[in-house]
């Protein structure tokens, strides 16, 4: 069903998400918690996750560029699933269809992809953006007042260097404020079995690896989805409350990528879902910059 | 150039479902056990410029886990008691004392099939799982050598030839090889990879360049894996003087990447052999957030759904029973037991309070009544707001007050009149339809649950839920009031045989009839001690508890003992002199309430309704029934 | 005509306040007792073509009540226990016996003085007290002759004159008189009032004209009130064969009106007179709304200020208790204590609970910590709610729910940590002055309560407020918790003297440290029975309850009884055995918790913050000032 | 300064009160409930009662006539406080003067008074009203499933009229309709201390003396009122909740009908306060006939 309708069964998310890591080993299958297998799913293959994912800056201090331009005028034809696919799309077609071409059978990077990332530049120019606040006293560590106690004094080892102090102060200013902004993500894909379509969930850590409530991952969600589609959940296989991505139009928006690579001559295979689905997701967290 | 080689330490990066399962284990398996739990970590290749931490999640308890890309790395955490042991905790011995263990792997040969045993891990952990708040402490301890290492020459980039090379070999080793040797590459040799442990077998060793995964992103700094390798096998194995290393770095898909890569000459220091054998010093403990050599600490309550938080915290205090008091506690015995509630006066919710500190999900309340503004004051589940507009049902207030403490519960709330002995009802009529009815669904409510508590304000309203209790087995226990007296019964059942414990009716020698007909204002209100139901509501939950921990459950003799002590028949408290007795009496024969032949009127399906309405309209056909008029 | 003459009944009109007085005179005066309650009602004549009720309001209950334009109408309550003796009740004997009373006051010529008194009324009444439910039946009975007055005429309207010169009569009388005698008026004669008494002194009785305040608005009958006239006065006494009766009804600002007053001509039947002596009838028992003869029932329930009644409602199962239970109790020793409770965890949430079950208003938690999603399930007064955003400060989480469970509840939270022994203030640090406001806070706090609950989960913070509350004769109690078992235990107080009793500390050999360090996870919480907490708090209470009831309260001897029973010094209880012992001890020379150096140290103004200081920072010194280094 | 701010002290209450008593003696003085004595009031003179005045109809059946066009005009012009006391002088000035003119001396009661009272003919005109619910079952007998058991055979009493039944059966529809209709109420002027003037409490009863839920007493209260200005509060001297009538502008508007008298050349004494302000509360409650 997944051409006729964009969704997909267990077995074929299993199979695409076999795909996946096939084809960018940074992802792996997980087994989750044991109370939250879902018996549908083989159970070391209930969910996908790439770990550590660097989001340099955040999505609202973006410029915003041509992308949202068309977004714009999309969202006034006031067809709502329309710019939807617009929103996915903005990755063009083009791009799917060089994701196809890459999925089934090309083995090398395309330097054109590394291009597209929300790399080293433009982050940069987000710079001036305030500090963002990291909200929620609880996951400050500042707060326990005994912590101090612990700190032993630094021990004579010259050749060791601490990412968290060493680089900032011996390097440039740019990489200061790379550690200033610079989160980190752990991505997953889960499996929804109501929509009958994957599901995406971004658990996020600050620069020093304090864990970020769950809303200040909205940040890094492009601001028309952060509003409408971005939802905060209980992860379905690990437990806490992450943001994710509400799959209840994921399968429309995927019938109408399958539908154009389609059109474009590219038939695409089951196999190739998630990469498409993941293209797709890309759009709506801009800096987030996982691999597909 | 003779600059000192630096690393880049390798951050630790536990994640929510590594602390989960941590608390998990410690709550239910470690308990008050400090023994190091085995786990293994995992890091990759700096990927897009970005150092790899060293990952550690829920699977990091499954020893066996293998990532294609990631390295393995084995550890160990050691949770301790107390946040003041992790002051106190021998931070340096556990240091070398990996050391030590990668020394034997070495030593035995065992890091050449896994070259990732060249380091471990440690982390020193207390978990404070009230707050939940964690805090660690994660050390990859490398040996400090006398003398540093020498970065001789770094050169940036590497082919595309031998990252292919590499990326190929490094596929299939399932993340146990974070180090292999790259031959050739020269003219028109192709490179070639091959097992670290083949160094002696390579012809040219000046030419040999050893392949490294590189979590770091620092350009001229390897990452802290590369420091063992140096001190174990580069210089004390190997006994190299200069040593080539291509620190491989991941760009998209997992690729090594050729513009990121790195070639580092290595000059090793000579008396780096030389220090085999003496007190060598082991860093690696990670600094913390501030830039210091400290613990770390994360709170996760405010990212769990609190809901679960709940649930969590009431499963805590139940099972830190297990850790010390009583390791043999089998909590699910009450927390899982489905308890019926037959009024939700002040009993009733008071035995339901406590029913709920024992994890009870399952509680259903049986009450006709509304809730009346004396209620609150003495009613622990009901509020002022709750006695407006005529007040709510008491059966349903009380199960939604159940949910508003504790979200889990899974407690309701049944609004019906137990039908009683000397409140008649007329043979066809209306009333008489009811009223049978009643009788089923209080029988089918029996039936459903497990215990059967008796928290009604009348004598007769007693009556057929002992009888209900009885022809279903379920344990059955009573609680009644006087002024400043109480008393807390459990009721005997079938499975004692000739040994069964009484029921509340055993001792009487009249059918209940209709007391409150003619009841002044102080009878019909419950005139009793403010602290008296209390008391007995918490000792009849008590003695729950205490009985089913026994193996007999309900049938346990009132003289034995379960882990958690007596299971008498019955106490009755006096607070004019604060004692209180335990009593006991058998079944009696002829009693109104559990004697066989009532037990048999009701049974017998045909004849149930005609003896009920008898029953309901003259009560004194039980004593009948029964022989007590006989006795009379 | 020869048409029977037909009376209107006497509505009768109790108000709201009649109720509420009559309510508080049965709970609080009458209790069981069903003695009738004298009254007086009042009724005015018909006004504006509206019938008048007899009305009855709280000031019926003052028997000196007059109004200047109402009749008044002696009668009396009778308030039964039950509402089935409302059925049972002798209405025929009761109305009769009015009747007789009538008839001695016209017999001893009473009734000149007050020709009101040929009326009375009698109103039976059961009180729901707890659903401010009345239940009631009002009589005003009146001599069922064997054969009735005959209407012969009626004239409608009355003349100016008359009805002037009646009303200037009637002002003064007080509502005394609602019978007169009118005479004259015929040709130049003015009208001329005089006293009903002297019929005898008139010239002409064929002239006299009766006069009547008439509450009838039916046009041909006249009101109740002249049935018993014509039997007792007209028939009986005066003998007439005819009588003339003026009802005069009123119209604007109480004057007679001329349009609406009536003048009937009644023939008294012969043998009218004769019955006397014989066994004669009443009648009066009042129609219902529904036009049967039955009780009527009002529900104030809805009427009344909900706060009022929740009040009214705690207050009802108090007073009960001195009904039949306990007469002597007082009630308000304990409802009016002010009672502060250190903790506002397990122990305080039920110890507030019991309290205000005793009626008490006036509740002060102090407590530092937050609601953790742990303490619902285990403390009464919090919710899933209070443990959301990091959870509500405690304190004043359990205040907030006091009140949401009485509105009245004069309860509030003060967050604050008590200094503790063992936990270290550096002195001139910043932590050393707060401290030593809190202490000042805490022994403000300790004087301006009454009785002290110590209800901490640790020895150490027990310490001050033992010494402050012993430093300001107050009464305290604590409660410590074990996994199964407790003590409950009032300190000793310095009016005992010599046979003071111990303080907690008492029976200690060493002073309290700090026994947070170093607690594992089972230790932090507390771990314990869930029914335990309950069990403890209702006692430490009901031990309060008895000891307030004692003359010499807190410094009674644990071997004396107070009406609620006994007043034991301390009292253990053991889950496991269910058992409880009541156990004593005498204050201890040594003791670090009330020996007279540390009460001195304290009491030492000048040297107290020296002592404290110390104190806090070197609990061990408390040993040494009380002499118990040297004991060991 | 009841001339000046149309306000009064307790002891002008007490005077204004005593003389109201003497003028009309269906109202009285009360001492109340002992717990609720304001000490500023002598200890029998709490506050002031008239009771079981028929109210034979409700003021919204009432056919709204001259009266409210008055109003509406007077309202849309915009003027509150001015509206209130056109309102109070819907009555109008004449009529408090003749009330001035009476109390002055004249005890001759005056028939134009009468007149003007809404006795039988208006209240028979809105008889087609259906019948009112009594609102809140708490306050009825018929809910008490017992009293069925208590009543009693009739005693054979030929001589007796049950008002309740005997009246309606004997005599016209017109009296029927009048018993069905017909609430009493208990009347009671209290003393504001914080506003300085008379409060004003309707305490109803139904046809069978059924204390009324106060908030029906609102149908008896004119319907500009009813949403407006009166209030159910605790009454002050008797346990129950009851209708008001809020004093917030009572002084302003017995200083504007105080002047005009003044300006009639009749100079009102203080005594006469309370027989004004009966008069002047007699348009909100149309259909209530209480003597002032
Ligand atoms: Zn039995
Ligand atoms: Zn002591």
């Amino acid at each position: 069903a997944f051409k006729e309708k964009g969704v997909l069964t267990p077995e074929e998310f299993v199979a695409a998400g076999d795909f996946l890591v096939g084809a960018c080993p940074t992802w792996s299958w997980e087994a989750g918690e044991a109370g939250k297998k879902r018996p549908y799913l083989p159970e070391d293959k209930q969910f996908l996750v790439t770990r550590n994912i660097p989001c340099l800056c955040r999505a609202k201090d973006l410029l915003q560029g041509k992308m949202d331009e068309e977004m714009v005028e999309l969202q006034e034809g006031q067809q709502e699933a329309d710019a939807w696919v617009a929103t996915g799309g903005s990755t063009n077609t083009e791009d799917i269809e060089k994701i196809a071409d890459m999925s089934l059978g090309d083995d090398e990077p395309k330097e054109a992809e590394a291009g597209e990332s929300q790399g080293g530049g433009e982050a940069e120019a987000a710079v001036e953006g305030k500090q963002e606040d990291r909200g929620g006293e609880e996951s400050d560590s500042d707060d326990i007042p005994d912590m101090e106690d612990f700190v032993v004094e630094e021990e004579d080892d010259t050749v060791t260097i601490n990412p968290r102090t060493a680089v900032s102060s011996s390097d440039a200013q740019e990489d200061d404020n790379k550690i200033l902004k610079t989160r980190t993500y752990d991505i997953s894909v889960t499996y929804d079995k109501y929509y009958q379509t994957p599901r995406f969930w971004l658990i996020g850590y600050d620069e020093s690896r304090q864990l970020l409530k769950p809303e200040l991952a909205l940040e890094d969600v492009s601001a028309e989805h952060a509003e409408k589609t971005v939802t905060i959940d209980m992860h379905p296989h690990i437990p806490l409350s992450s943001a994710s991505i509400h799959p209840c139009k994921h399968a429309h928006v995927m019938k109408k990528l399958l539908d154009n690579l389609s059109e474009g001559g590219k038939e695409p295979s089951v196999e190739h879902y998630l990469v498409i689905f993941l293209k797709f997701i890309a759009s709506i967290v801009p800096t987030i910059d996982y691999d597909y | 150039m003779t600059e000192s080689l630096r690393f880049l330490e390798l951050a630790s990066a536990p994640d929510v479902s590594f602390w989960a399962r941590l608390a998990e284990l410690k709550l239910n398996e470690y308990k008050l056990s400090e023994d190091p739990i085995p786990v293994v970590g995992h890091y990759r290749a700096s990927a897009n410029n970005f150092a790899s931490p060293l990952i550690l999640t829920s699977a990091s308890f499954d020893l066996e886990t293998t990532y294609e890309n990631q390295i393995r790395m084995e550890g160990e955490v050691v949770l301790l008691n107390t946040l003041e042991s992790m002051k106190t905790f021998e931070r340096k011995k556990a240091g070398l004392s990996c050391i030590e263990r990668i020394d034997e792997d070495v030593g035995s040969g065992a890091w050449v099939e896994a070259s990732s045993k060249l380091n471990r891990f440690v982390v020193v952990c207390f978990a404070d799982l009230k707050q939940y708040t964690f805090y660690y402490w994660v050390c990859v301890p490398a040996v400090k050598a006398a003398s540093p290492m020498i970065s001789k020459t770094v050169e940036e980039g590497a082919g595309q030839d031998v990252c292919t090379a590499c990326y190929e070999y490094y596929k299939g080793t399932k993340g146990r090889t974070p180090f292999w040797i790259v031959e050739g590459g020269g003219g028109d040799t192709p490179f070639r990879c091959r097992g670290i442990g083949e160094y002696d077998r390579c012809e040219k060793k000046e030419e040999v360049i050893v392949a490294f995964v590189d979590p770091s992103d620092a350009t001229g700094s390897p990452g802290w894996p590369l420091r063992n390798f140096l001190w174990f096998v580069a210089s004390s194995l190997w006994g190299a003087k200069t040593v080539r290393v291509l620190c491989l770095k991941e760009e998209k898909l997992g690729r090594f990447s050729t513009t990121s890569s790195v070639l580092h000459t290595v000059d090793v220091p000579p008396e780096s052999g030389e220090d085999k054998g003496k007190t060598i010093a082991a860093v690696g403990w990670e600094h913390n957030a501030k830039g210091g050599l400290g613990p770390r600490s994360v709170n996760l309550a405010s990212t769990l759904d609190p809901k679960q938080r709940a649930s969590a915290a009431m499963d805590l205090n139940l099972k830190l029973m297990r850790w010390r008091a009583l390791p043999e506690l089998q909590v699910d015995r009450l927390s899982k037991s489905k308890c019926l509630l037959l009024g939700a006066g002040t009993l009733g919710c008071a035995v339901s309070r406590i029913l709920q500190g024992w994890g009870c999900r399952k509680i259903t309340f049986v009450d006709s009544g509304k809730v009346a503004f004396s209620n609150p004051v003495r009613q622990s589940l009901f509020e002022f707001t709750d006695c407006l507009e005529g007040g709510k049902p008491k059966a349903q207030a009380a199960a939604d007050a159940l949910k508003k403490i504790f979200p889990d519960a899974d407690s309701s709330g049944v609004q019906l009149t137990i039908p009683m002995p000397g409140h008649p009802v007329k043979e066809g009529s209306k009333l008489h339809r009811q009223t049978m009815e009643t009788v089923s669904s209080l029988d089918a409510l029996v039936k459903d649950h497990d215990i059967v508590f008796l928290l009604t304000d009348t004598r007769e309203s007693r009556w057929l839920p002992t009888l209900l209790s009885l022809a279903h087995g379920k344990l059955a226990v009573s609680v009644a009031l006087g002024f400043d007296t109480f008393l807390v019964m459990r009721h005997g059942c079938l499975a004692q045989g000739e040994k069964r414990l009484g029921c509340y009716f055993c001792n009487d020698v009249a059918a209940p009839l209709n007391s409150t007909k003619n009841r002044t204002l102080d009878q019909q209100c419950t005139v009793v001690r403010p602290g008296l139901a209390s008391i007995a509501s918490a000792l009849a939950v008590e003695l729950v508890s205490s009985i089913l921990q026994h193996p007999m459950k309900g049938a346990a003799s009132d003289e034995d003992e379960s882990i958690l002590g007596g299971v008498p028949h019955s106490i009755r408290g006096f607070l004019d002199s604060f004692e209180q007795l335990k009593l006991s009496s058998p079944a009696f024969g002829n009693c109104v309430g559990c004697s066989e032949r009532v037990l048999a009127s009701y049974a017998d399906e045909k004849g149930r309704e005609a003896f009920l309405t008898r029953v309901f309209n003259e009560p004194e056909y039980l004593e009948e029934l029964t022989g007590l008029t006989e006795l009379k």
